[in-house]
């Protein structure tokens, strides 16, 4: 019954391409890891600006509490009420590969933002973890003529994002600048408070801390915070990644090195695109899943003014 | 009619009639599909529930049951990557783990006389690192979640025709746990265990083994629960199921178990859990945003227990006034 | 005999700070970072919020209660806070008096449905713990709002004297105020006597219902308090900050020798509680141990601590189930 | 007629001490077949040692025991005791909530359906009723316990020995709890038994019950038997006299009443609390003992907490020291009343808290001075003051009152009041389960208080307690006053006959 409706809904698409204004309905799910993150609501908001005017588009958000359980039976919610395209950041790549199998064979489009699931589907359009890590780590070492001590406030074990974004910095580092020492790897739970926490300890136990990256920007301005009354601000050059505005205004104030940025309104925009495009048909579904790449821009004191405040979020 | 038949009857009520206001609300949520989902979703909490009934009849708690369901998962998933052993064989090992685990807080409490809240607090601790431990890692020592592939397992996460296999389990074992407290010797302990320890022990029943078994069971259930989400994501995940453990008591309390023990059984934790799944799966129908979902879910739980406290204080009030008027009016003692 | 029972309790009141000074001992030979006066410092600050927290939250044990929505609360008052300072632009002082009011009057909801309608304060406090979250969400919109100014308010959280972080002073002021409020007031004794026997404490002139209302609004209270501390310290507003710090608080509480079923509790303890495990992370992080190897840690400690502890609640514990079994009058 | 093969069981020599002081020393004890054997004694005179021995709690050190000619060895468990047939119906009844009549009697003895480990639900209710029916008891196998009265509970928990073929049946204090009614149908259930066969060992602190009931008597003191009583030659006084090894002042029963003539401290008029107190009109003086009698259920305990603020009441005026007064617990504490309830463990003490707390908790407003700062030093005073007006053992202010006997709990209960401006104390059951001279000691204090111009309210089940203490009785039945004693002498008979309807009502 369902595939009869997306039939339909593909029929109607080719009229509309055809130039007929009778509009038909698109409903796009919209399920991020969590509704309570600046990154999340920059996609949403993306999405609303992508979609805007478009007749009989509407996008329902659901909040998967960062709990891959709950965000996979969201995604049985969104296939029985049939929508026709599901906007999806996986909590688990493993976890949601079954549900967008799923949603797929119900003819339901998914596209993935930054994390992609393990077997094909519509598009996955994501920045780029691992070589914003990669981008972060030359720079750092650049700007720390590649020697110094090096600290990284990690993500909860077993979250991919972060883990990519670590593994793409260790790994740049160890071949760009072998005279960089990382001297401490510790879990700030993308939480401000405990990075602060973990961050005195960095501090307790390295007296010459050259740099900090931090796997989002949250524990960034913890680390900030914590050098900052620990009065070793100055020596320490902190990297954040997300890029998120409140960051971005410390890195203009100095306080924090970089960060890196991803415009997420663009990648929201994006993400909404190919899912109206999708279900309205003026766009096919190719066999394996198309990714977008969203490039990561190093913004530093010096280079964040090329970020235009209606690009920040 | 006892007043705890009319308390059922009246979640019974509150269920039925909420089902129908969602399903006038939303035409996605009446469907066959839509059911299924929700049937497995309470499935899920379910069977969790159904053992943590028993630890609340006996006056207990046990918070461990989240962290007992991300061990487990990530002990099969442990077996399913480095052996190669067929599904039946390492399964009964991870519901045997998940009972050896019931049995350690079940032994810690017991034996050191703690409060059973903090010590499962605690074990709840101990097991989340354990299940970070366990995971399969890559080699640069991240937690790597590993997609299962393993068809025997996965068809715990399939369905025959429409119907989730999960579904049929939990029914099953809601049944047979509650035939077993009814109408089995170790059942009866269980009740007098929870309504007053010292009278069981002086009719030579031994409480302390009955604990034991009680979080056992409890252990068993959440281990149960474990292997049917792993099958149906197809991954484990260090961190399932924690966190869980708030939704399991609210079912169960809903259903009428209260805290302090010697009373409740399972078909109130089934109507609970049912309860909870429908309000959880009915909400997301209604297009609310999702900040505002909480709340309702959060209110609609206060609201429900209230009326249901209040109507059983109420029912004992009048009881008690009818007992006074017959003792005045035979003047024969209480 | 008397001798006898006096030293067992000092003995017992002891034993959790005997521990405490082993485990430093420990960490201190196993990190030369550890016993500085920085990282002591550091450790308070870090468990400052756990610990204002603790000073209020205790009461509701010691009532035979539990109070799970002290996390909400701090996130939720956060929000309320900002809103108010940044978004209305009332002055400070103004605001933080409303917010405070308004974590106030959430404890009153907590304490009257608990009371008036008879309903377990686990569940009462539980749905108050996933509403409010849903309040914060939606006052924030879900927002990491950054709060920049005023100065004033930014060093509540960060600002220091005789290089000692605000906080900690915070911390300690209520502590020390909530040691006085249990053993040296008259509320303190009906709390007790509420936890100990609540019709023997009714008949005794006690208001029962009064002093668990208040309980839960004291609780309230200073999680309004720490979720202000942590909005300067954090230097945001955020529903999803302190998430899950209701069960660290309960710990904190409960390993300080604090029965659950009422009737006894020590504030010195759980604050002893609350740096204990701000100790074990601590030295976790000094000793770089791989983040998965945490939890397991902590755990192994408290069960450990708890284990080694209980001998002093352990005759009042039964005498108590006792209690707790007979149906009440 | 009574050879040694008449004996069901022969205790010869029993040694038993606790690690220490010697609890039991060369007890010699029988019981023969059938028969009504009391056992009393003061509290630690070993009495409760002794159950233990026989039912196989704990062991004896040394000494025979020969039960229905089988020689019991030392080491003699509990469920040994079980099945040799012996039985105890608890003090702290045993019942389970939430369960039926016969899931009680049958706990742990459930018969099975053959073949499976199922329980035969059909077939224990069955058994059960036929149990019941063969005794007579007005009672349904398929019952709550919960709906169930005190009496019918203890009849519950007798069915419960009786199913476990019992044929030596122990009863420690079984009336504690029971009112007069109830009392009675017990001793006809007692009598029942052994026109069955039974024997029951009877134990209990209430002379009258003894007296009533014995065939024999044994008495206990320090852990060794002072005499066995045959049945003419039991009497109340003699029994008193050999347990303290001192006779009683006073009279056992008959006391002539007094018109008391001081100020009315309390006025009740016409107090009416719906279905419970109907049309109540009373007065109580300074300096007077003030008894009301009654069944339990009658409404005096119903009285006593609506004249202290607890419950509420529809009608009727209450003056208290000459003014129009509405009670309330705060109020009436502050305004120099006391009260003792019934139900001393559930209602009186608080048994996790010290003797200072306990005390403490009646006595903020006075121990509490500036910033509404508690004084711990005057706290303590207090306790020290309660502990010595009121001899409480152990003196140590500090340890859990749950620790405490009976009597002295009761003390600390008594004692929170006396440190206040007292002016009326109420007393529901001052002197349940505890022990003969715990009682002479509250006897003497409740009189001492009204001497010193205290009014005294006291509620009673025991005839002779109130008889004695009361300078005048107020008669309460179905929620009325029936009759007051005011003058000449009364006798337990009186006051038993007006409360159980059979004195022509005389409206005071």
């Amino acid at each position: 019954m369902l595939k009869a409706k997306c039939m339909g809904i593909l029929a109607a698409a080719g009229m509309l391409a055809g130039g007929a204004l009778q509009a038909q309905a698109c409903r796009i799910g919209y399920l991020p890891s969590t509704v309570g993150q600046a990154l999340t609501q920059a996609w949403k908001a993306g999405m609303e600006g992508a979609l805007k005017g478009k007749p009989n588009v509407s996008v329902q958000t659901l909040d998967a509490q960062m709990k891959a359980e709950i965000q996979v039976s969201m995604m049985d919610d969104f296939i029985n009420q049939g929508y026709n395209a599901i906007i999806l950041q996986p909590i688990d790549a493993a976890a949601l590969t079954a549900s967008v199998r799923k949603a797929e064979g119900k003819g339901i489009k998914v596209i993935t933002l930054n994390t992609d699931t393990l077997l094909p589907h519509a598009a996955c359009v994501t920045m780029d973890d691992s070589g914003a890590g990669h981008l972060i780590a030359e720079t750092l070492g650049r700007t720390l003529n590649g020697k110094g001590n090096v600290a990284i406030i990690q993500s909860p074990p077993g979250a991919q994002a972060g883990i990519n974004r670590e593994k793409g910095f260790r790994a740049a580092l160890g071949k760009l600048y072998p005279g960089i020492r990382i001297v401490g790897a510790q879990n700030g739970e993308w939480n401000k408070d405990k990075a602060i926490e973990v961050m005195n300890s960095f501090l307790q136990v390295n007296k010459d801390l050259d740099g900090v990256f931090a796997v989002n920007d949250n524990m960034a301005e913890g680390a900030m915070i914590a050098a900052e009354s620990a009065g070793r601000l100055g020596q320490i050059r902190i990297w954040g990644f997300n890029g998120q505005k409140s960051t971005l205004a410390l890195i203009e104030q100095g306080k924090i090195a970089g960060t890196a940025y991803t415009n997420a309104y663009n990648q929201g925009a994006t993400a909404a695109k190919y899912a109206l495009d999708l279900c309205t048909g003026a766009k096919k579904e190719a066999a394996a899943t198309e990714i977008v790449t969203i490039p990561p821009f190093a913004a530093m004191k010096d280079t964040v003014a090329k970020i235009r405040p209606e690009e920040r979020w | 009619m006892s007043i705890s038949a009319v308390r059922r009857l009246i979640l019974t009520g509150l269920l039925i009639a909420i089902g129908a206001a969602l399903s006038f609300a939303s035409p996605a949520f009446f469907t066959v599909g839509n059911l299924m989902t929700l049937l497995q979703e309470a499935s899920q909490t379910g069977i969790v529930a159904v053992g943590f009934t028993l630890v609340l009849i006996t006056a207990g708690i046990d918070m461990s049951i989240g962290a007992i369901i991300a061990v487990t998962a990530m002990l099969c998933v442990n077996f399913l990557y480095y052996t190669h052993l067929p599904a039946y064989l390492f399964i009964p090992v991870a519901l045997a783990g998940g009972c050896a685990i019931g049995w350690f807080n079940g032994f810690v409490i017991t034996r050191f006389k703690l409060p059973e809240f903090i010590v499962t607090l605690a074990t709840r601790g101990l097991l989340t690192g354990l299940a970070l431990i366990i995971a399969v890692k890559d080699a640069d020592g991240f937690v790597k979640n590993v997609f299962i592939e393993d068809p025997l397992f996965l068809r715990f996460g399939g369905a025959i025709g429409p119907v989730y296999f999960i579904i049929p389990v939990f029914f099953a074992l809601a049944a047979a746990t509650q035939f077993f407290l009814k109408r089995t010797r170790a059942g009866t302990n269980v009740y007098a265990t929870g309504a007053n320890p010292a009278a069981a022990r002086l009719s030579g029943i031994n409480t302390a083994r009955t604990l034991v078994g009680v979080y056992m069971f409890s252990g068993f259930c959440a281990a149960l629960a474990a292997v049917f989400l792993s099958a149906r994501m197809m991954t484990a995940m260090p961190e399932f199921g924690i966190g869980s453990e708030m939704d399991v008591i609210a079912a169960v309390v809903i259903g009428g178990t209260p805290f302090t023990g010697g009373v409740g059984d399972i078909w109130g934790t089934v109507i609970g859990t049912l309860f909870l799944a429908t309000i959880k799966n009915g909400i997301l129908k209604l297009g609310l945003s999702p900040y505002i979902q909480p709340i309702a879910i959060g209110g609609i739980i206060v609201v429900v227990v209230v009326v249901d406290v209040w109507y059983k204080g109420f029912a004992e009030a009048v009881a008690a006034r009818a007992a006074r008027q017959k003792r005045l009016l035979d003047g024969e003692g209480a | 005999m008397i001798a006898h029972t006096r030293l067992r309790r000092l003995l017992a009141g002891s034993r959790l700070f005997l521990i405490l000074i082993l485990m430093m001992a420990g960490l201190s030979l196993l990190s030369d970072r550890f016993l500085t006066l920085d990282n002591l410092t550091n450790v308070l600050w870090s468990v400052c919020l756990i610990g204002i927290m603790c000073s209020g939250a205790i009461y509701a044990p010691i009532t035979g209660g539990i109070d799970l929505s002290v996390a909400s609360i701090a996130a939720l008052s956060g929000i309320v806070l900002n809103a108010l300072m940044n978004g209305a632009g009332l002055n400070l002082v103004l605001s933080l008096a409303i917010t405070l009011g308004f974590g106030l009057l959430i404890g009153l909801v907590n304490g009257i449905v608990t009371t008036r309608f008879k309903v377990p304060a686990f569940i009462v406090t539980m749905a108050a713990k996933t509403y409010l979250f849903g309040l914060a969400m939606y006052i924030s919109k879900g927002d990491q709002i950054t709060i920049m100014k005023p100065r004033a308010f930014l060093a509540i959280g960060i600002g220091k004297w005789l290089g000692v972080p605000f906080p900690i002073y915070i911390m300690a002021a209520l502590a020390v105020a909530s040691h006085i409020l249990l053993k040296h007031t008259g509320f303190g004794r009906r709390a007790i006597a509420v936890g100990a026997n609540e019709v023997a404490a009714k008949l005794s002139g006690v208001d029962p219902d009064r002093t668990r209302i208040l309980v839960y609004i004291l609780s309230a209270g200073t999680a309004a308090v720490a979720g202000i501390v942590m909005a300067s310290l954090t230097q945001q507003a955020y529903a999803m900050n302190a998430g899950g710090y209701e069960l660290d608080v309960i710990t904190a509480i409960v390993v300080g020798g604090t029965s659950l079923m009422g009737g006894s509790g020590s504030v010195a303890g759980a604050l002893t509680g609350a740096v204990m495990v701000g100790f074990i992370n601590n030295g976790l992080n000094l000793l770089n141990m791989p983040a998965s190897y945490h939890p397991l840690a902590t755990g192994l400690v408290i069960l450990a601590a708890l284990i080694l502890n209980q001998g002093m609640s352990l005759p009042r514990t039964l005498i108590r189930w006792m209690a707790r079994l007979r149906p009440s009058a | 007629m009574n050879g040694m093969n008449d004996d069901l069981l022969l205790c010869a020599g029993i040694d038993k001490s606790y690690n220490g002081p010697q609890v039991l020393s060369g007890v010699d004890f029988s019981l023969r077949r059938g028969e009504i054997h009391s056992l009393v004694g003061e509290n630690g005179a070993g009495k409760s040692t002794l159950v233990k021995i026989l039912t196989g709690v704990t062991q004896r050190d040394r000494g025979s025991m020969v039960f229905d000619g089988r020689e019991i060895p030392l080491e003699h468990g509990r469920t040994a005791a079980q099945a040799l047939g012996i039985a105890v119906i608890y003090q702290e009844l045993s019942l389970i909530h939430g369960m039926t009549v016969a899931q009680n009697i049958f706990l742990t003895r459930e018969p099975l359906l053959p073949g499976l480990r199922l329980i035969d639900r059909g077939k224990m209710n069955r058994m059960a009723q036929e149990l019941i029916d063969r005794y007579g008891f007005r009672l349904r196998a398929t019952d709550v316990i919960d709906g169930l009265s005190i009496g019918q509970r203890q009849t519950v928990e007798i069915l419960k020995a009786l199913s476990g073929k019992a044929s030596l049946m122990i009863m420690d204090e079984p009336t504690s709890s029971l009112t007069a009614a109830e009392s009675a149908q017990l001793f006809e259930i007692i009598r029942l038994l052994k026109a069955r066969g039974i024997t029951v060992l009877y134990i209990s602190h209430r002379m009258e019950e003894v007296y009533q009931l014995s065939d024999r008597v044994t008495v206990l003191r320090d852990g060794r038997k002072v005499a066995v009583l045959e049945r003419e030659q039991i009497s109340p006084a003699e029994i008193i006299r050999l347990m303290i090894g001192r006779s009683l002042t006073g009279r056992e029963s008959g006391n002539r009443m007094v018109r008391s003539s001081g100020e009315p401290v309390l006025e009740v008029e016409g107090l009416c609390a719906e279905g419970r107190l109907v049309d109540i009109t009373f007065q109580v003086r300074r300096g007077e003992v003030l008894g009301f009698g009654g069944l339990v259920g009658s409404g005096r305990t119903e009285l006593m907490r609506t004249i202290y603020g607890i419950d509420p009441f529809q009608a009727g005026r209450i003056r208290y020291l000459g003014k129009p007064y509405v009670p309330s617990v705060a109020r009436s504490i502050a305004g120099g009343y006391g009260f003792v309830p019934e139900e001393r463990r559930l209602q009186g003490i608080m048994g996790g808290l010290s003797i200072t707390g306990n005390i403490g908790i009646a006595n903020l407003d006075a121990s509490s001075g500036r910033f509404g700062l508690v004084s711990g030093g005057k706290e303590l005073d207090h306790a020290r003051q309660a502990i010595t007006l009121l001899n409480v053992k152990p003196a140590d202010p500090d340890i859990p009152v749950g620790n405490l006997s009976g009597g002295n709990q009761q003390k600390v209960v008594v004692g929170k009041w006396l440190i206040r401006d007292l002016k009326l104390l109420i007393v529901d059951e001052p002197t349940v389960g505890i022990d003969i001279g715990a009682k002479e000691e509250m006897y003497q204090t409740l009189r001492r208080l009204a001497d010193s111009g205290v009014a005294v309210i006291i509620v009673s089940s025991d005839l002779a307690e109130l008889t004695r203490l009361s300078d005048r009785i107020l008669v309460l039945r179905k929620g009325r006053i029936v009759r007051e004693f005011a003058e000449g002498t009364v006798t337990e008979e009186d006051v038993l006959m007006a409360s159980s309807g059979i004195l022509q009502e005389v409206p005071p």
